[in-house]
């Protein structure tokens, strides 16, 4: 196929644009000196995944993208941001001063990834835009096929939680612990 | 739309991500990175998934599975913040050096 | 009695074994009880190794037949058996190592080596006995393997504990090192070395053993085997490297030997002497009950290989004596050199030779741990093994400098005492090498062997210069040294006895170990002729 | 196989009891040995009557041999198997009894019995004196199983015994440094010899078929020439053990510093014991050299020759008595292993019968002297004649014997030598064996005139020796003059015959050459030879001077320095061992401790270094290197410390991805 | 579709699911002076787990689920009895070490407990996603573990090293699995084994090959992804390393061999080599950098790098040569077996020991049988049991690894059979050094006094248990061939 033939298809130049946002997002959230600017920066490029995966067909995880990374994890990252006191302004000492051969296996790596996809899958087109993944497909195999990892998965945010609290939680000095006892 | 467009992509982005994590001293921001990465795993699910058409939708299953597991993760990864940063007065990693030799 | 075939050898293994359980019960402060244990398991089990003699068949059965054999599946998966028998060639071999057991523990009665504490000294020694006594009865290679392996710990406490605290300038190592630390790693590593090798062969021939039926590691059948020529070729090579990596290492032959010097240095003095004694042999019997029978192709490939190491120790060692200082390493240098011996009867591969190296291990099991003995008591009154500080030890005590002469010559071969058979009948055997072997290596090793006896004696000489006679030195002038105790003496005179009644009548050994021998040879290497008589040329 | 040799003796005439049961001699002095061992310290005279009573059962017995041996001729064999490899190598011990081992076995006792009763009387009051009958019991001991041992092997244990006996002996003060040495240099020079007897038996045993004498003499004597270069070899080396134990040159020289031992001893290990035992055994397989190993008998011839006459003269200079008698015994074994090599089997062996005796009484003679002055150096004697007449007439007896003067058992023997070498056509070798009778009388008057002639120099009042030593030098003496007579050419005593047809009672003929007349010209060259050197010797050193070193003078320029190191052979021996054995075992134990021991440690400290890198480097630091390498250059060595500093997860995830980027590259485009 | 659910087969998850829970809720409930019980119902739940293995054991039979993608045959059952075996060991050695230092015990149980469940499924996992849930499952809680000594700096960089390597490891390890579904459409192991094997020329298959090596391998900690080990090990919670040595390492091995094995034998042109390079690289690097260390629990970090290496050996080996898988499989399993149980007692030693010594140095430990003799036997026992010295159980282990790998043959296999056997005399070094520092040196520090000392009642068990297993193993090893045959039921499958 042919560049000229790729972009006469409109949804190509939707992708385009969605595509240079989120890349661009994400240079950013690995760049930006400010660290609370590099959150909102993840916020877009989730934000553009969205928009691809609604572009997929694939709603219901777009969704989910949104309200669970957007609503909750970035909110969580904010606090985080906020409670350690990370410096919100400018700040040059947020990234290690050797960046040379980070930045080239991160190149590597792209270009080995890059070319193995165009590699194994060449010209596979993908159905633009077509029907949505029905919810009630999602549903039936989370709770039928795959109920035993979603039980699991409970596990794992359960025990995320109940560590996390314990862990982030600041103990108790001796004395205050006999002062709450006395309560 | 090619199915590597998407492809490309995410690698593009887990790249991105890979740079984020070797280069950010800072946690917080070595955790977005992670996100980054893993936001490009997602993006290969769906795309492989729009192709592959499976019945029972393996691939966004996946992706949700990853999603969870990666919320799940960033709730571990911000306690580890807290509790060290409770500790040291700081949330860089490369002040972590106690055990070198 | 059925009842007694079936069990004598598990019996004779495991008794002591059961005796490291009754002792671990027995509060450290009992000596008495814990001593008298001691003695009763091994007894026992020299007991019972007395009444295998009385009830073992010494009709002349063919090679590859054992008896009192006991065959359980042990590890059913990869078809290893407790497979245990003994036949002539082993005999001799179980009988001395049940039998210096008891003398050792009869003379550790009241010899102790700091930090003392005799339960722990008892129960290594004990695990040592199981160990070594399984080795000479297993027909499993992977039985083998483990009773093989099972003295090194023991012997590595031995060294590393009781062993010799004096620090010593290792060179290279640029500090100076307690003997005993150093001589307990080098051991342990050393013979672990050989012995990893050694596994890699016998799973080889495991492995190459399926392809003549199911793959197993009993050693009958492997020998049954290698008869019929199923190892051949670069694998038999590589194999029988392997295996001769491990056993060597034991024996130890040149130039793998240095561990032994230092080993012997260090230890205390009953770890010398069951080392000395015992457990130089489990190599040269490797070669004797699975090299030989089982790759005898690839034997004769070696066995030039073999006797030029052999007679390479016999003359290296004995050089190395006389450069000695400390009346220890002297006598273990010289086990390098007796122990090439044996290993030179058995790269001729014949009947001679390898009846040699049978005999040969008994009388240095016997003359060697007899030295040791003395030298540790020695080195207990005088608290010095440096021999330039000795001297007019007949003067001091003149039972101990008699045994310590008789001894010595026994130790440099003379006639008529045990240690002349194996060294005389190790050069008669390299006269006449197995047919096909070079004439020319083996004569030259056969000349060079019997130069060998003039050092032997040489350094046997001057040991007896420098420790036994003379005038005492000034500073054991007026001491009064206790002479050869009660408890010395039951354990000494036994090998004196058994010394001279082999010197005189070597067919106390050779009764059992001839049939079995020669027919090995027969079965082995389709020897025609046995004693190699008339063939001159 | 055994059998073989037993019906051949059994072809022969053997007899009853005594025959049967003549193991008893070979046993009786060790039994004594062991019991003295254990008792002697608590018996009376210390275990002397064991060792005494041993021996004078033996002596009977052994006279009994000897007598029936004279009349009818005994042969018999007996042996027990000791060990047995396959079918056909067995060892067995055993005695024989013929010709040959009856003399042996009549001497060992017959001279050991009187040498232990003098030694009672000699040994009075000294150290050990248990220790002394117990040593002095295995050496006679182990001589006995060497000559009636009916095969190499126990020939070869007897001869051991021998050696390790005489090292307890020469040793016997071994208090000083000094007898040590010299108990060592005997045992080592012995045991250098053996590397002979051991591979000569070897080769000999392996190439015949048998170790058993008896089957090697009948096997000799049918394939003659068949085993060539084999025979040849073994026989030589067989010789090589031979020449240590009868301290034939070069191998001699151990033999004058074994008189560092108690006179006694060196009387026994002069006479019967020691150093007969070589030339026993050339006797012994004389066969193998008559028939198979003729080649290399020349080469026996001149070393004997050498033997007899070059070390002879070291006689000249010596000023301890027994090294005198020492260097005679050393010149007149080669006289016998000359004998013996140049096929004169009675020859040889005449002699060592009637040298024993004398020999014998001459050492103890020289010890009784030695008794009575304190010291062994002739320096310290003189004119001993008046205060030790006993002792004096049986000295001359003994010198006349040895010097070959008629009648004496000396000159017969002597004379059979000559007479030998002569029919075998040795006549440069006999003319000097003749100039070596020259020399051995020359030497031997030298001894008497400065012991019992002129004034004494000595210190205190010598006296002379108690009965029990006098008697003894008698009851020798008596057969140094008899005892030629049993040989003299063409003369068979009636009913007994000769000693030549005692000896030949063996399984083989010795096919040796006796003669049946005086050659007189010969025995007339001998015998003038011995008087010239008794008449040059009297001229010489018959006067008394002031100091014996002004009457002992022989300062002749090159030779006497030559003769007074002996020849330089000592001190090139000592240098040889000492330059070369010393430095040897020093660069053995170097090698040992700093190349394979300095492999050993090289590994183990290598092995430590490479944790160290790869440890501190290649893990803990390597990702750092790589990922900080390109801006090395750029910043200062200033800030390399905290280069270190930084990024410690960072690099280990760095080394995550890359490692795995390297793979996948590797396995994508390589693979 | 309807999916039949199994509760039998799901029992053991069941009991420890409900264990979890009855802790937790108990930990809300009792008073700090009774916590102790947390423990109690902890370890009480674990050894009840194992009934219902038992029952499965026994009966024998394959029980598959969800189209095969959850399995619980023979091969699983030992496994999780592995699991629990070892989990039941290191919840005994918490016991004292959690509650003597003022630690959270209710949620400290809860989480290795959740951990434990984790591995639980990943031993019957047979598709992608409950694999990687069940690893995420397992090591999730465990980067939180890594810093339960939250006062401790150490702990707390223990965590943060383990946290940020892990988030790694599985986003590489997700990118490769979302490349091998867009590559095949399949997740099942069975499916995938169909359809990999006609891509192996395609390099995205290599690409999402080793995205699942990256993954796997760093949870077995193989060099090169082995650096946060000694690091996390040092600083964790000792219970914890001992609990990340073995369980979580051997999740992680059964997980990579699995996919290795039943998933992708079609790629086993590719994934061989590369396993060849991690078995020897991991073995040298680890035992050369072991020789070094001189704590003890650093010391223990490397060795289990080594052990992961030597594991490795036999499957590497068998398929260069391309041999049978199963034989190399079995011996791999016997070694983890093996290895789990001496290595948990090595580590329950290290916790008595330093209780006595005060330091975590093999320096500190000199002397130490002069005071305690029987701590010093069991140090001398598990260390060599380690180093494969008969007849301890880890000979056996050793065994089994090169007889499998002489069993493979070829030159490929005899260079890394030497490299193993180099590696094993190294490894004994460093091992024996330790032992002769208790044994042999004379003591350089004080000990603490008797009373303070003396190890609990549980971690008494706890070394008991590992002890028995480790000696009767060595003198029976047909009970670890027992393990070895229920892989052929893999092999079969």
């Amino acid at each position: 196929m042919s560049v000229s033939e790729w972009l006469g298809s409109p949804v190509n130049w939707v992708f385009l644009v969605v595509a240079l946002a989120t890349l661009f997002s994400s240079w950013r959230v690995v760049t930006a000196k400010n660290v609370v600017h590099a959150a909102l920066y993840l916020v877009a490029a989730l934000g553009g995944t969205a928009v691809l995966f609604l572009m997929l067909s694939a709603e219901f995880v777009a969704w989910v993208v949104v309200l669970v990374y957007i609503g909750a994890v970035l909110v969580l990252f904010l606090f985080g941001i906020m409670i350690t006191r990370a410096p919100t302004g400018k700040d040059v000492g947020l990234d290690t001063p050797h960046k040379t051969w980070p930045a080239l296996l991160s190149v590597a790596t792209f270009v080995l990834l890059s070319w193995a996809s165009i590699q194994a899958f060449g010209t596979t087109q993908v159905e633009s835009v077509g029907e949505p993944t029905s919810t009630e497909v999602l549903g039936l195999a989370l709770l039928g096929r795959f109920v035993i990892p979603f039980e699991v998965v409970s596990f794992v945010l359960l025990a995320a939680l109940i560590g996390g609290v314990t862990i982030a939680r600041r103990d108790l000095s001796p004395v205050e612990e006999e002062e709450r006892r006395a309560v | 739309m090619l199915l590597n467009q998407f492809l490309i992509l995410a690698a593009a982005m887990f790249s991105l991500g890979i740079y984020g994590l070797l280069v950010r001293r800072n946690i917080v921001l070595i955790l977005l990175s992670v996100e980054l990465m893993l936001a490009a795993v997602n993006i290969n699910l769906i795309a492989f998934e729009s192709v592959l058409r499976s019945p029972e939708a393996i691939g966004q299953v996946f992706s949700i599975f990853v999603i969870t597991v990666a919320a799940a993760e960033v709730g571990i990864g911000l306690a580890i913040v807290l509790m060290i940063f409770r500790n040291r007065k700081s949330a860089n990693v490369d002040e972590l050096d106690l055990m070198r030799w | 009695m059925e009842l007694f075939e079936t069990w004598a050898l598990t019996l004779i293994v495991f008794l002591p074994l059961a005796g490291v359980l009754l002792l671990g019960l027995v509060p450290k402060a009992n000596e008495r009880a814990l001593k008298a244990i001691s003695l009763l398991v091994t007894l026992a089990a020299f007991a019972v190794s007395v009444g295998v003699i009385f009830r073992f068949d010494f009709s002349g059965l063919p090679y590859n037949t054992y008896q009192f054999e006991v065959t359980e599946t042990w590890i059913g998966a990869i078809n290893a058996n407790y497979h245990l028998g003994v036949d002539g060639i082993s005999l001799p071999l179980l009988v001395l190592s049940t039998f210096i057991m008891v003398l050792a523990v009869i003379y550790s009665w009241n010899h102790w080596e700091e930090p003392r504490n005799p339960k722990a000294f008892l129960i290594l020694m004990m695990i040592l006995a199981t160990g070594l006594n399984g080795t000479f009865v297993a027909l499993d290679l992977v039985l083998f393997f483990i009773f093989f392996e099972v003295v090194l710990l023991p012997m590595y406490f031995m060294i590393g504990i009781w062993g010799d605290r004096t620090p010593r300038l290792i060179p290279g190592f640029g500090r100076e090192v307690q003997t005993r630390l150093y001589a307990a790693i080098k051991f342990f590593l050393f013979t672990l070395f050989g012995s990893a090798f050694m596994l890699l062969g016998f799973l080889a021939l495991y492995f190459e053993s399926g392809n003549s039926g199911e793959r197993t590691f009993d050693i009958p059948l492997l020998t049954e085997l290698g008869a019929s020529g199923a190892f051949t070729g670069t694998f038999a090579f590589l194999v029988f490297g392997a295996m001769f990596l491990g056993f060597a290492v034991k024996v130890p032959m040149w130039p793998l030997h240095t561990w032994l010097p230092d080993a012997h240095t260090a230890a205390p003095t009953v770890g010398s002497v069951l080392l000395a004694a015992i457990m130089l042999k489990l190599g040269s019997y490797g070669f004797v009950r699975i090299s030989l029978p089982i790759l005898p192709e690839e034997a004769t490939r070696w066995a030039p290989a073999i006797a030029i190491l052999a007679v390479i120790g016999i003359i290296y060692g004995s050089l190395a004596c006389l450069a000695q200082t400390d009346m220890k390493r002297l006598i273990a240098f010289s086990s390098v050199g007796h122990m090439g011996f044996v290993m030179l009867g058995i790269a001729t591969l014949t009947d001679v030779g390898i009846n040699a190296s049978i005999i040969g291990m008994v009388a240095h099991g016997l003359i060697t741990g007899l030295l040791f003995f003395l030298a540790g008591s020695m080195s207990h009154r005088y608290h010095t093994r440096e021999m330039s500080r000795l001297g007019g030890n007949m003067k001091l005590m003149p039972v101990m400098g008699g045994i310590l002469a008789f001894t010595a010559m026994a130790s440099l071969g003379l006639p008529g005492l045990a240690g002349f058979w194996g060294e005389f009948m190790s050069l008669i055997g390299s006269y006449n090498p197995l047919e096909g072997l070079s004439l020319g290596v083996f004569r030259t090793a056969m000349v060079l062997g019997a130069i060998g006896t003039v050092l032997t004696a040489a350094y046997m000489l001057y040991l007896l210069q420098q420790v036994n006679l003379g005038e005492p030195g000034e500073e054991w002038q007026g001491r009064e040294f206790h002479d050869v105790d009660r408890f010395e003496a039951t354990a000494w005179v036994p090998l004196i006895v058994l010394i001279v009644v082999i010197g005189f009548y070597p067919k106390v050994i050779f009764n059992s170990t001839t049939d079995s021998v020669v027919s090995l040879v027969e079965t082995a290497f389709n020897a025609e002729t046995t004693a190699s008589l008339g063939r001159g040329g | 196989m055994a059998t073989e040799a037993e019906q051949a003796v059994e072809a022969g005439i053997t007899g009853g009891f005594w025959v049967d049961n003549a193991g008893i001699v070979l046993i009786l002095p060790l039994v004594a040995f062991l019991l003295i061992l254990a008792f002697g310290k608590r018996m009376k005279n210390n275990g002397a009557e064991l060792a005494i009573g041993a021996l004078a059962v033996n002596s009977v017995w052994a006279t009994v041999l000897f007598v029936m041996n004279m009349t009818s001729g005994v042969l018999g064999q007996t042996t027990f198997e000791i060990a047995r490899i396959g079918s056909d190598l067995v060892f067995e011990l055993g005695w024989v009894v013929d010709g040959l081992s009856i003399m042996m076995y009549f001497l060992v006792s017959v001279v050991g019995l009187i040498v232990f009763i003098y030694a009672v009387g000699y040994m009075h009051g000294d150290v050990r004196v248990d220790w002394f009958f117990a040593a002095f019991s295995l050496f006679a001991g182990s001589m006995l199983i060497l000559v009636g041992a009916p095969n190499l092997i126990q020939l070869i244990i007897g001869w051991e015994g021998v050696g390790l006996a005489s090292y307890f002996l020469i040793g016997f003060y071994w208090e000083d440094m000094a007898n040590v040495n010299a108990g060592n240099k005997a045992f080592m020079v012995n045991r250098l010899a053996d590397i002979g007897l051991m591979l000569g038996a070897i080769i000999l045993g392996l190439a015949i078929g048998t170790f058993d004498f008896a089957e090697m003499d009948l096997a000799a004597a049918e394939h003659v020439e068949s085993l060539g270069a084999v025979a040849v070899v073994g026989g030589a080396l067989l010789f090589f053990g031979a020449m240590g134990k009868s301290a034939q040159f070069p191998l001699h020289i151990w033999l004058p510093d074994a008189m560092a031992g108690p006179t006694p001893v060196s009387a026994l290990m002069h006479a019967a014991t020691m150093v007969t035992a070589g030339v026993y055994l050339m006797g012994r397989v004389f066969p193998l050299f008559e028939y198979l190993a003729a080649e290399i008998r020349p080469w026996m011839v001149a070393i004997g020759a050498i033997t007899l006459f070059a070390i002879g003269f070291l006689a000249l200079v010596a000023d301890d008595i027994k090294r005198v008698l020492a260097y005679s015994t050393v010149s007149q074994l080669g006289y016998m292993m000359t004998a013996v090599a140049a096929g004169g089997y009675t020859a040889g062996l005449f002699h060592l019968f009637t040298h024993a005796f004398f020999k014998a009484l001459l050492f103890l003679g020289a010890g009784s002297v030695i008794h009575a002055v304190h010291s062994n150096n002739m320096s310290d004697m003189g004119g001993l004649r008046k205060q030790m007449p006993r002792t004096y007439w049986t000295f001359v007896v003994g010198t006349l014997a040895l010097a070959g003067i008629i009648p004496f058992s000396g000159f017969w023997s002597k004379d059979e030598i000559l007479a030998t070498l002569g029919f075998e056509g040795y006549t440069a070798v006999m003319v000097i064996a003749i100039a070596g009778a020259f020399v051995t009388a020359f030497y031997m008057t030298r001894a008497v005139a400065l012991t019992f002639f002129g004034d004494y120099k000595g210190h205190g009042q010598p006296h002379e020796s108690p009965a029990i030593m006098t008697v003894p030098l008698v009851a020798l003496a008596i057969p140094s003059i008899l005892f030629g007579l049993f040989n003299v050419p063409g003369w068979h005593i009636p009913g007994i015959g000769n000693f030549s047809e005692w000896l030949a009672v063996r399984v083989v003929p010795m096919g040796d050459h006796h003669p049946e007349a005086i050659d007189l010209a010969l025995a007339g060259s001998g015998l003038l030879a011995a008087v010239l050197g008794i008449v040059v010797g009297w001229v010489i050193w018959g006067k008394d001077r002031e100091t014996q070193a002004e009457r002992d003078r022989f300062d002749i320029p090159v030779l006497y320095p030559l003769l007074h190191n002996k020849y330089y052979i000592d001190d090139l021996a000592d240098g040889i061992t000492a330059g070369t054995m010393g430095p040897l075992a020093r660069f053995t134990n170097w090698v040992n401790d700093y190349v394979i021991d300095g492999v050993v440690n090289g590994v183990a400290i290598m092995t430590r270094g490479l944790g160290s890198f790869v440890y501190g480097v290649v893990d803990q630091r390597g990702v750092d290197g790589v990922i900080h390498g390109l801006g090395a250059g750029a910043d200062g060595a200033g800030s390399a410390l905290r280069k270190w500093q930084t990024g410690r997860i960072q690099q280990y995830a760095a080394s995550f991805v890359a490692g795995a980027l390297v793979l996948i590259v590797l396995f994508v485009f390589v693979i | 579709m309807t999916f039949v659910i199994d509760y039998l087969a799901l029992a053991p998850e069941l009991v420890i699911v409900a264990t979890m829970l009855a802790v937790f809720t108990l930990d809300l409930l009792l008073t700090r002076p009774n916590k102790f019980w947390t423990a109690t119902v902890a370890v009480a739940g674990t050894a009840l787990a194992a009934v219902p293995l038992v029952i499965l054991a026994a009966e024998g039979s394959t029980r598959s689920m969800f189209d095969g993608s959850y399995v619980v045959d023979e091969f699983a059952v030992i496994l999780k009895g592995v699991f629990i075996v070892s989990a039941y060991i290191v919840l005994l050695m918490s016991h004292h070490y959690i509650e003597s230092d003022r630690y959270y015990q209710g949620e400290y149980y809860f989480l290795l407990l959740a951990s434990v469940l984790g591995s639980l499924v990943m031993a019957s996992a047979r598709d992608l996603i409950i694999l990687f849930i069940g690893l995420e499952l397992t090591t999730g809680p465990l980067y939180l573990l890594a810093g339960w000594r939250k006062g401790d700096a150490k702990s707390n960089e223990a965590s943060m090293k383990y946290f940020i390597l892990g988030v790694l490891s599985t986003a590489i390890l997700l990118y490769g699995m979302s490349m091998l579904y867009g590559l095949t459409g399949e997740i099942t192991f069975a499916g995938l084994a169909q359809t990999t094997a006609d891509l192996a020329d395609e390099p995205a298959v290599v690409v999402a090959l080793f995205g699942l090596i990256v993954g796997f391998g760093f949870k077995i900690s193989a060099v090169p992804f082995h650096f946060w080990a000694p690091d996390t090990y040092e600083g964790a919670p000792t219970p914890v390393t001992a609990y990340l040595s073995v369980n979580s390492k051997a999740a992680g091995f059964v997980a990579f061999l699995l996919v290795m094995y039943q998933a992708l034998p079609g790629l086993s042109d590719i994934w061989a080599p590369a396993l060849w390079i991690l078995a020897a690289a991991s073995m040298t690097v680890g035992n050369l950098a072991a020789l070094r260390q001189t704590n003890i629990v650093r010391l223990l970090a490397y060795s289990s790098i080594a052990q992961a290496g030597f594991m490795l050996v036999p499957f590497a080996a068998a398929a260069v040569a391309d041999a049978d898988l199963a034989e190399a499989f079995s011996a791999t399993l016997i070694y983890l077996v093996i290895y789990a149980v001496m290595n948990l007692g090595a580590f329950a030693v290290v916790i008595a020991g330093a209780r006595k010594t005060r330091s975590g140095e093999i320096a500190g430990w000199a002397g130490l049988a002069q005071v305690d003799t029987r701590l010093a036997v069991l140090v001398a026992v598990f260390f060599f049991s380690l180093a494969g010295i008969p007849p301890l159980a880890g000979w056996f282990a050793k065994f089994a690894m090169f007889r499998s790998v002489i069993i493979a043959g070829g030159a490929a296999t005899v260079v890394l059979a030497a490299i193993a056997a180099i590696n094993s005399v190294i490894a004994l070094y460093y091992y024996a050094r330790v032992v002769k520092s208790v044994w042999l040196d004379d003591p350089v520090g004080e000990f603490a006094p008797e009373a303070e000392a003396a190890p609990a009642g549980s971690l008494r068990l706890a070394l008991l248990v590992a002890v028995a297993i480790t000696v009767v193993i060595g003198f029976f090893p047909a009970i670890a061939t027992f393990v070895g045959d229920a892989s052929r039921v893999i092999a079969s499958g």
